[in-house]
């Protein structure tokens, strides 16, 4: 194949106004015609400066090509003037971003902006333009594009934004489409579908991609070739099945191992990459991934391993061989210790009779607007009718689309939120029969670790103070007492004791996530909630939590809610599932059989939605069409039959009751799988 | 006949005939209240409607009564009866006829309580009805006799208003003024302006003007400018042709700018006088106040703040009124120690802070004064603090708007001063005749002395037809009110325009006012 | 991400906010430098008047009266003969107390209804933003003039005039970062530990909400010493022994063509202390605010 | 469509209701605080010298000066309702008449300040963000700074003696023409530059940090499209409320400048009735006033919703 794009030696500085960073060095690579090529990488790893670098963005944020070029059809665009490059963006280089809607001008409408693109590059007059963009937005499967294209992006749902920014992409036909991390913000189904049609523009078109994600079930899904980038650098790069087959760079390793699978084993831990990645103002001497690598010796310490071909293929290890003989050896065994991984979880408690929580019937209505011409108040139904229970010592999962009432489901358990109706009972106690300060001494066990580590700490306090708190309401202690007892919570979480006197800011998303956890455990709770607790970490991260949630939940039989966007995690950890939908609970079952036989078809459609990270296998993508419909007017009877692909005129008139369609298996669907 | 001007400096006579037409922009400084002679108690106020109403006679700058409305009048034996011809071929610029009729209605009109008269009931006092003789012929009763009421009649306040235009416009009459003067009113945009145009019908200017007919100009447009700077600012840019009430360092500079020129004319009645309180102690002792009296350098005060472009008072009256003691000039002179001395024998010692004290009380002096800073009186405040901390007098300034409640009401004062527009030395007594506790009760008199002598004194000035002995009573007035140091003279106020080098004429009556009838404007 | 240690507040800073900062860096500290240097001689004026001034401001040399300013009277005297170095630098204490004390009342009562507004919510909201739509109909000035007629001209009323007039805008700025810290996330998770309302509202709504303030009180600073001066301009100030700056300027006006140094000067002081304050504000406010940093 | 329409009248109306509210809350609240004005109305309206206790009883009762505050309150407030704002207490003058001769100067001077503050503080704004921390921006914070660092009173002063009286280019004073609106509303309009130039240029920035924007330079965009077309509509937002409440102070700030430039004008009369406790003529000019502002502030609010079709959206939900 021919080449279509060719970088060299590519190197990026940032000037801020202390230091010049250097954010990405030596990275060469190319992408071919008609050729899918992806870069993953842990977060920080300089995956959205290669791409933007690319397109000579960074020149809008003080970065700076330091040295290399980057050539597409013979033309050099590092010696390009922003004027020429302007013909060139766009055009014969695309790109689409993570967020849509922060991607889209609020303030002009859809059309306005495609047909923009379009008559800047004068590909055609302002008619012709507009043809254009609804044909593309046609093409990207946006129904009534002539109405969208008057519409506002705020108008637009997430998904269909991303679509109509991939149409905005495709309106030049470009060579070469960027996408970084497409579909990161969006739900699995909407992924599912933003992959496909990815998919099916790329072999309509002839277009080539360079495809940004961290996640490797997307790379493995969609990849020729995967390049993997650590600490600003390449450390490897390879077909994508080679690659998953076996990686040659320990990190590559890591990365694949950090994955969990649907099928992997519930009673093991996680494998997970040993700390996290460094922070580009003081990057470790020789290889940067040595202080994480088991393998390190003394010349990794010292010697940067430059990226070499090895068998057809690129890798930046001083022992590349040598390990991977060591890995194919003992694969399966992992002797190689990264962590420990041969501890078995025990064996799961017997279950108690007692529920800890029991949900009966609750719903949490929110009011919307007030409207002077009509009396009846229309209401936003995020949690609609829900009953269950949670047992004692167990992990109960939750997931569902966003926007299906998840997190209003928790807060409203925890009683954070008055419900609109309903009952929950809390060691059988009707929490919502408490006085305010009954209330809050109940809440001594019930504790909370939200998604987003940088927003749930307060960024004025210290660390200790922030752990101490619960410890400053609750219990009266000296300070010294308070002072031992975070000290023993930091160690519990992992961080270092001398921790105390630092700020947030100072902590990685990890480690504030290990702050949170220490501080949900400080009062020794019966019961965690952990709304999207791991969401926002990477993968080798995200399994260092989960694996400290479940020690913790074993050293103090701990009763975990645990919302989640990934499946494969949620399945990890939850001994039972809950899927909601439009605020209402349709199928729970344990997990294992909630995966392996789901009964209703949503389950089945959002298990199909997840990319596996196995190029190997083939798959019949059963995608779930169209997006989650609004909770202000959910659809008559089943609320799922405007989606499903069993639905029948019963689904559409008839609401299923939530019956038990097997021993510990609950589903809402008359016609369950 | 008239043809001596005040203290006019500029102004010198051109030799041709004066041309007609033209419009003349004099700034005034503040914005005046009514055009409403009966209503008005500002002088600005005067100053616009001087050229709309006339009154029945004129005061000449000799202080002598010469005819105007009136060709003639005779004072009854006991003085309560005036009677005067009036002129036949007057009329009022809305066409109604002038007449007896038209006399009677416009002082009726003033005692009137309805009408909310201001300072022209002072005026009229003691007058008590009128009697219509004849269409030509007025007959004016008073209660008690009054050497100044004939005099009061040349002031504008108590012009002859149409008593058709009064009748129609009932209380607005003052947005819709209608007299006999040489200007007819055409509108008055509040804060903007006042245009008055030419009365072509007119041909009965009084002696002191020498154009007796129609005036050469079309229009004036009173221009209201308060701020200083502007009205100064406008004048030399040529926006406007005249500007009133130039302050004291501007003079000095104008009188070296090629374009323009100063008009001159000292104000009579009584001069800026700050009045003690003598209903509050110390200040009813003679004593306390004289020390403050011999403290007070006055000299310094107009030599800092109005660069010796005003003159100093020396007595209640101004020089150029009737009965003004000219041997009270130069009397008092600046001492301290004297000063020092006086407080010391009433008991008021220095303490260590250098401020007097008598009984654990320290000796301060509550001085009020209004707002805004209206030919630098509060700058006089500033000046007086300072000069008497040396005699340890701690001197509590009040500037307020609230002249009323404070010094009229309340009498919440030390020290406080007043100056007024008079013809008259009449005007004395409104200041220093005793008054009842029911007059009291309303308005408090400012100062509040009272002393039984100056009392037989201004009430036989009043009726006194004798002028030598008339001017005898006054003149022990005077003096007596500056030996018990009752007050401090301070300033006369001195009426400065800065016109265009191509205005003429502008004249000045004998109060200071000024006078368009032979204003013209050079082309 | 070293830089970050030592800035206090630290909301998620995204990273391309790393932006241009090194061309003209001196440039934009040297204004924050001539500033402070400024603001702080402005305050050692005010607080050792006599140290610096070379006369008394009260005396009265008759002798030069509006004479030019030359070695002895670097800024010229006055009608009075008052060395106008001297006063400018004295008056710099009413000038400060005028702006620093209506600053503090205003920021105070507008900040404690806009807390309360924001805090609690609802009924109390609905009512208190009421009353401050309310006194926002009222233009500031107008509000001011009314206050200082009614209650006389005195420093303190001039004071509590300026002070009621910016009570809206700190209303509203401290409600607003009210309503939007109480959305914060850790705030919602002191919650759920179970700390009592009033706790959280001492221990994490307080401290992190009252930043804006800080930079409103800053400017607000300026804007009360115009105001004041505004009000002496309209007659409404006070007679003092010592006149506060924007008395100082609107007595002198009167002189500009003849004597342009006794109201330049002290203009000069308040135009440059204003500006100081504001420049100042600014960096406070680039500071705070992690989008602009 | 028509659910939009709705919803926007809806809005529309509630906040028309909640201004109506909010005027006649400035009327209580202005009356009260002049109610606290020392001072006799009364004894103002006499000649002091001459006037007996009796005729001043009898005109405070004429006027309703015994009755209780609240009383008075009322029966203003039911007078207003029908129209009338009844008469100056110094010269009998009907109010409504004198405070609708006085307006159109004062609107005119507001609107022309408005207009000159909105162009640069906006051209400002912009250079100085685009150019952030070049000597363009430091200029262009410089001037706004002067703006809101100088008293007007100071600044028209300083305008009148050099385009006045020393070029003789402009009028130092009057309302007539719009030569005599010139310096007026550049030395009032300075202010509000200076806010805006500040606020245009924090929206700016913040704007260009935008994620959209980065979109809108890899579609091939030239920068002057994005930084005029897209960020500064987007930058426009907060701008405007900032015209919105600086209308308000724009107008208050007439008061000083039409002193100042001898302007006929609402500003002098609020000035001078405050001063002499005239109550109905500053209920008068603050009724205009709150209304004018309210208008303006109602237009603003409307004004979002075709700026940025975000509000629009959100208030029908
Ligand atoms: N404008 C900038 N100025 C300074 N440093 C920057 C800038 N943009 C990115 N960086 C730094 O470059 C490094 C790489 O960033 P980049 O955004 O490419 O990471 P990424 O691999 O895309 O991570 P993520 O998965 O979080 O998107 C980071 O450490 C970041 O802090
Ligand atoms: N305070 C609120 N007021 C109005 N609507 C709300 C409020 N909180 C949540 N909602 C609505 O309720 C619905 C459910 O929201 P919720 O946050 O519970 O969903 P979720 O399943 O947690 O979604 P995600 O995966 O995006 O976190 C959403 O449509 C949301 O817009
Ligand atoms: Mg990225
Ligand atoms: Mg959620």
């Amino acid at each position: 194949m021919e080449k279509l794009l060719e970088i060299k030696d590519l190197q990026v500085h940032f000037t801020g106004s202390h230091h010049k960073l250097t954010a990405i060095k030596d990275v060469t690579l190319d992408i071919k015609k008609g050729e899918t090529v992806c870069i993953v990488g842990e977060s920080g790893s300089g995956k959205t400066v290669t791409s933007k670098t690319i397109m000579r963005l960074i020149d809008y944020e003080s970065g700076e090509i330091g040295e290399g070029s980057i050539v597409i059809d013979g033309i050099d665009l590092t010696k390009l003037s922003q004027k020429k490059l302007r013909t060139i963006r766009g055009k014969k280089i695309a790109m689409i971003f993570q967020e849509p809607m922060a991607a889209f001008d609020p303030v002009f409408t859809i059309g306005k902006q495609i047909t923009e693109t379009i008559l800047e590059h004068k590909q055609s007059n302002k008619l012709g333009a507009k043809e254009r963009a609804i044909y593309l937005l046609k093409r990207v499967g946006i129904s009534d594009a002539e109405i969208r294209l008057n519409q506002y992006p705020n108008e637009l749902s997430g998904g269909m934004l991303q679509r109509a920014m991939i149409a905005m992409a495709l309106a030049c036909n470009p060579d070469l489409l960027i996408a970084d991390e497409p579909t990161t913000a969006l739900d699995v189904t909407i992924q599912a579908q933003i992959l496909q049609l990815l998919q099916e523009l790329k072999e309509e078109m002839g277009m080539s991609i360079l495809l940004i994600t961290h996640d490797m079930g997307v790379a493995a899904e969609m990849a020729d070739r995967i390049i993997v980038m650590y600490a600003g650098r390449i450390v490897e790069q390879a077909d994508v099945k080679q690659l998953f087959e076996q990686p040659y760079h320990p990190y590559t390793y890591g990365l694949l191992q950090s994955i969990t699978t649907l099928d992997s084993d519930r009673s093991k831990k996680l494998y997970s990459i040993n700390g996290s990645i460094p922070s580009l103002a003081d990057l470790p001497s020789g290889c940067h991934f040595h202080p994480r690598c088991p393998f390190a010796t003394d010349l990794c310490k010292s010697e940067l391993p430059p990226l070499l071909e090895v068998n057809n293929r690129q890798t930046a290890c001083w022992y590349a061989e040598e390990i991977i003989e060591k890995l194919v050896d003992k694969r399966l065994e992992m002797k190689v210790g990264i962590q420990p991984q041969k501890e078995m979880v025990q064996e799961l408690p017997e279950r108690t009779s007692l529920p800890l929580f029991k949900v009966q019937e609750l719903s949490k209505y929110y009011p919307i607007g007030q409207n002077l011409f009509s009396r009846q108040p229309s209401f936003m139904r995020a949690v609609d009718n829900v009953s269950f229970h949670i047992h004692e010592g167990e992990t109960f999962g939750l997931v569902g689309e966003s926007g299906s009432g998840k997190s209003t489901l928790g807060r409203v358990l925890l009683q954070l939120e008055i419900p609109t109706g309903g009952e929950v009972f809390f060691q059988g106690q009707d929490l919502s029969k408490l006085s305010a300060r009954e209330l809050r001494e109940k809440r001594r066990d019930m504790q909370v670790i939200y998604q987003d580590p940088y927003g749930s700490v307060n960024p004025r306090w210290k660390i200790g103070d922030i752990i101490g708190e619960p410890l400053q309401v609750h219990e009266a202690l000296s300070v010294k007492e308070r002072n031992n007892r975070v000290q023993e919570l930091l160690e519990i979480v992992g961080l270092n004791k001398n921790s105390y006197d630092r700020y947030p800011h100072e902590f990685s998303g990890g480690q504030r996530q290990r702050i949170a956890i220490a501080r949900a455990i400080a009062l020794n709770p019966k019961f965690i909630l952990a709304d999207e607790a791991v969401s926002a970490l990477d993968v080798s991260v995200q399994a260092q939590i989960i694996n400290l949630l479940q020690d913790i939940q074993r050293e103090r039989n701990l009763t975990y809610l645990f919302i989640g966007h990934g499946l494969n995690i949620v399945r990890h950890i939850s001994d039972r599932i809950g899927v909601m939908y439009l605020g209402q609970l349709v199928e729970l079952a344990n997990s294992d059989e909630l995966f392996l036989q789901p009964a209703h078809h949503y389950t089945k459609g959002l298990i199909g939605s997840i990319p596996m990270a196995d190029p190997t296998r083939i798959r019949e993508r059963i995608t779930l069409s169209g997006e989650i419909p609004s909770p202000a007017s959910p659809p008559t009877g089943c609320r799922f039959h405007t989606r499903c692909p069993a639905a029948t005129a019963r689904c559409r008139e008839e609401q299923p009751i939530f019956r038990e369609v097997a021993k510990g298996h609950w589903a809402a669907c008359h016609h369950p799988l | 006949t008239g043809t001596k001007n005040n203290s006019q400096e500029a102004n010198a006579k051109d030799a041709t005939q004066p041309q007609s037409g033209g419009e003349l922009t004099y700034a005034l400084a503040t914005s005046p209240d009514s055009l409403d002679p009966a209503r008005s108690g500002l002088a600005v106020a005067v100053r616009a409607f001087r050229t709309i109403f006339d009154s029945l006679v004129v005061q000449a700058p000799d202080n002598t009564i010469k005819p105007w409305l009136a060709t003639e009048w005779t004072v009854s034996d006991d003085g309560k009866t005036y009677t005067f011809k009036l002129r036949k071929d007057v009329k009022f610029q809305d066409g109604t006829p002038f007449n007896a009729e038209a006399v009677k209605y416009s002082f009726d009109r003033i005692i009137d309580p309805k009408t909310q008269a201001k300072n022209a009931v002072a005026l009229l006092k003691p007058y008590q009805s009128s009697e219509v003789v004849d269409d030509y012929t007025i007959k004016i009763n008073l209660t008690t006799p009054s050497t100044a009421f004939l005099s009061n009649l040349s002031q504008a306040m108590l012009g002859i208003v149409s008593p058709t235009a009064s009748e129609k416009y009932g209380d607005q009459f003052g947005k819709n003024p209608v007299g006999t003067g040489p200007y007819k009113f055409v509108s008055w945009t509040d804060n903007a302006d006042i245009v008055v145009a030419k009365n072509k019908d007119y041909h009965w200017g009084p002696s002191i003007v020498e154009n007796k007919d129609a005036p050469y100009l079309d229009k004036i447009t009173f221009k209201i400018i308060p701020e200083e700077a502007t009205r100064i600012g406008s004048v030399q840019s040529g926006q406007v042709l005249a500007a009133e009430t130039v302050p004291p360092q501007n003079i000095l500079s104008l009188k070296n700018d090629p374009n323009t020129q100063l008009l001159r004319v000292n104000t009579i009645g009584l001069p800026y006088t700050l009045f003690f309180n003598q209903r509050r102690a110390p200040w009813n002792d003679v004593k306390a106040r004289k020390a403050v009296q011999l403290a007070v350098d006055v000299d310094a005060i107009v030599k800092t703040l109005y660069l010796d472009t005003y003159s100093r008072a020396w007595s209640p009256l101004s020089p150029g009124i009737f009965g003004y003691d000219k041997s009270l000039e130069n009397g008092s002179k600046l001492d301290v120690k004297k000063a020092n001395q006086l407080l010391d024998e009433i008991g008021y010692v220095k303490g260590a802070d250098g401020l007097r004290e008598k009984d654990g009380k320290k000796l301060t002096l509550t001085y009020v004064d209004g707002t805004p800073n209206r030919e630098k009186r509060n700058d006089i405040a500033v000046m007086v603090q300072q000069q008497l901390k040396k005699i340890g007098v701690k001197v509590e300034i009040n500037i307020t708007k609230d002249i009323a409640s404070i010094v009229q009401q309340k009498a919440d004062y030390d020290l406080y001063g007043n100056s007024q527009v008079n013809s008259d030395p009449n005007a004395l007594r409104a200041f220093y005749h005793s008054t009842t506790p029911e007059q009291e009760a309303t308005v408090k008199r400012l100062g509040g002395g009272s002393d039984t002598e100056i009392d037989q004194w201004l009430e036989a000035g009043t009726v006194e037809t004798d002028l030598a002995k008339r001017e005898e009573y006054y003149k022990k007035v005077q003096q007596k009110i500056i030996d018990q140091a009752w007050i401090l003279p301070i300033y006369v106020f001195p009426y400065t325009v800065a016109a265009s080098k191509n205005v003429n004429g502008i004249k000045f009556d004998s109060l200071g006012y000024p006078l368009f009838n032979d204003a013209n404007i050079k082309q | 991400m070293k830089e970050m240690v030592n800035v206090e507040t630290t909301l998620r800073v995204p990273k391309w906010t790393l932006r241009k900062r090194k061309t003209n860096f001196s440039l934009s500290n040297l204004f924050l430098y001539t500033s402070t240097v400024v603001v702080l001689f402005i305050i050692a004026c005010a607080v050792f008047p006599k140290w610096i001034a070379p006369f008394s401001p009260t005396y009265m040399n008759a002798e030069h009266i509006l004479s030019k300013p030359s070695a002895d009277h670097w800024f010229g005297t006055d009608y009075f003969g008052r060395d106008v170095f001297s006063l400018v630098i004295y008056g710099s204490q009413d000038s400060l107390i005028i702006g620093v004390a209506s600053v503090l009342i205003g920021g105070i009562i507008g900040g404690s209804i806009g807390a309360l507004a924001g805090y609690i919510g609802g009924f109390v909201d609905v009512i208190l933003m009421r009353v401050i739509d309310i006194l926002m109909t009222i233009p500031g000035i107008l509000l001011a003039l009314a206050i200082a007629a009614a209650l006389g001209p005195s420093l303190f009323n001039i004071v509590l005039a300026v002070a009621a007039s910016a009570i809206p805008g700190y209303a509203r700025v401290m409600r607003g970062q009210m309503m939007s810290i109480k959305k914060r996330k850790f705030v919602d998770a002191s919650r759920s530990i179970g700390t009592p309302n009033w706790r959280i509202f001492l221990w994490h709504i307080l401290p992190n909400s009252w930043s804006p303030l800080l930079v409103l009180g800053t400017i607000g600073l300026g804007t009360s010493i115009l105001i004041g001066s505004g009000l002496s301009f309209l007659g409404l100030g006070t007679i003092k022994e010592i006149p506060d700056w924007g008395a100082l300027l609107s007595q002198g006006r009167g002189y500009l063509t003849v004597a342009w140094w006794i109201s330049t000067f002290p203009g000069l002081a308040i135009t440059l202390f204003v500006l100081s304050i504001n420049i100042i504000g600014d960096k406070l406010r680039d500071s705070f605010d992690p989008k602009t940093r | 469509m028509e659910l939009r329409n709705v919803a926007l009248a809806n809005k529309i109306l509630l906040k028309i209701s909640s201004a109506l509210v909010s005027i006649f809350g400035s009327l209580i609240l202005v009356f009260f605080i002049i109610y606290l004005l020392p001072g006799d109305p009364v004894l103002s309206m006499l000649d002091p010298s001459t006037a007996s206790a009796e005729t001043v009883a009898n005109l405070r009762k004429e006027l309703g000066f015994d009755q209780p505050i609240y009383i008075q309150f009322a029966d203003y407030f039911l007078n207003v309702l029908h129209g009338n704002f009844g008469q100056s207490i110094i010269n009998s003058e009907p109010v409504l008449p004198k405070v609708l001769e006085h307006f159109p100067a004062t609107l005119t001077l507001t609107l022309t300040s408005a207009i000159f503050s909105i162009a640069i503080g906006l051209l400002f704004g912009v250079l100085s963000a685009i150019y952030r921390n070049k000597w363009v921006d430091f200029i262009a914070r410089l001037i706004g700074l002067f703006g809101i660092s100088m008293p007007t009173f100071w600044s028209g002063i300083l305008l009148i003696l050099i385009f006045s009286v020393f070029l003789n280019w402009l009028p130092a004073m009057g309302s007539d023409g719009w030569q005599t609106l010139v310096l007026p509303s550049l030395s009032l309009g300075f202010v509000g530059a200076g806010l805006i130039i500040r606020m245009v240029r924090t929206s700016m920035l913040e704007v260009i940090n935008e994620q959209f924007i980065v979109t809108l330079r890899a579609k091939g965009l030239s920068e002057r499209i994005i930084m005029y077309q897209h960020a500064l509509r987007n930058a426009l937002i907060p701008a405007i409320t900032i015209i919105g409440i600086n209308i308000g102070e724009l107008m208050a700030g007439t008061v000083v400048i039409e002193t100042v430039f001898s302007r006929q004008g609402i500003g002098r009369i609020v000035a001078d009735a405050i001063m002499a406790k005239d109550l109905p003529v500053i209920q008068g000019v603050v009724f205009f006033s709150a209304m004018v502002y309210v208008i303006i502030n109602l237009l603003v609010d409307l004004s979002y919703s075709f700026i940025d079709p975000r509000v629009r959206r959100s208030d029908q939900r």
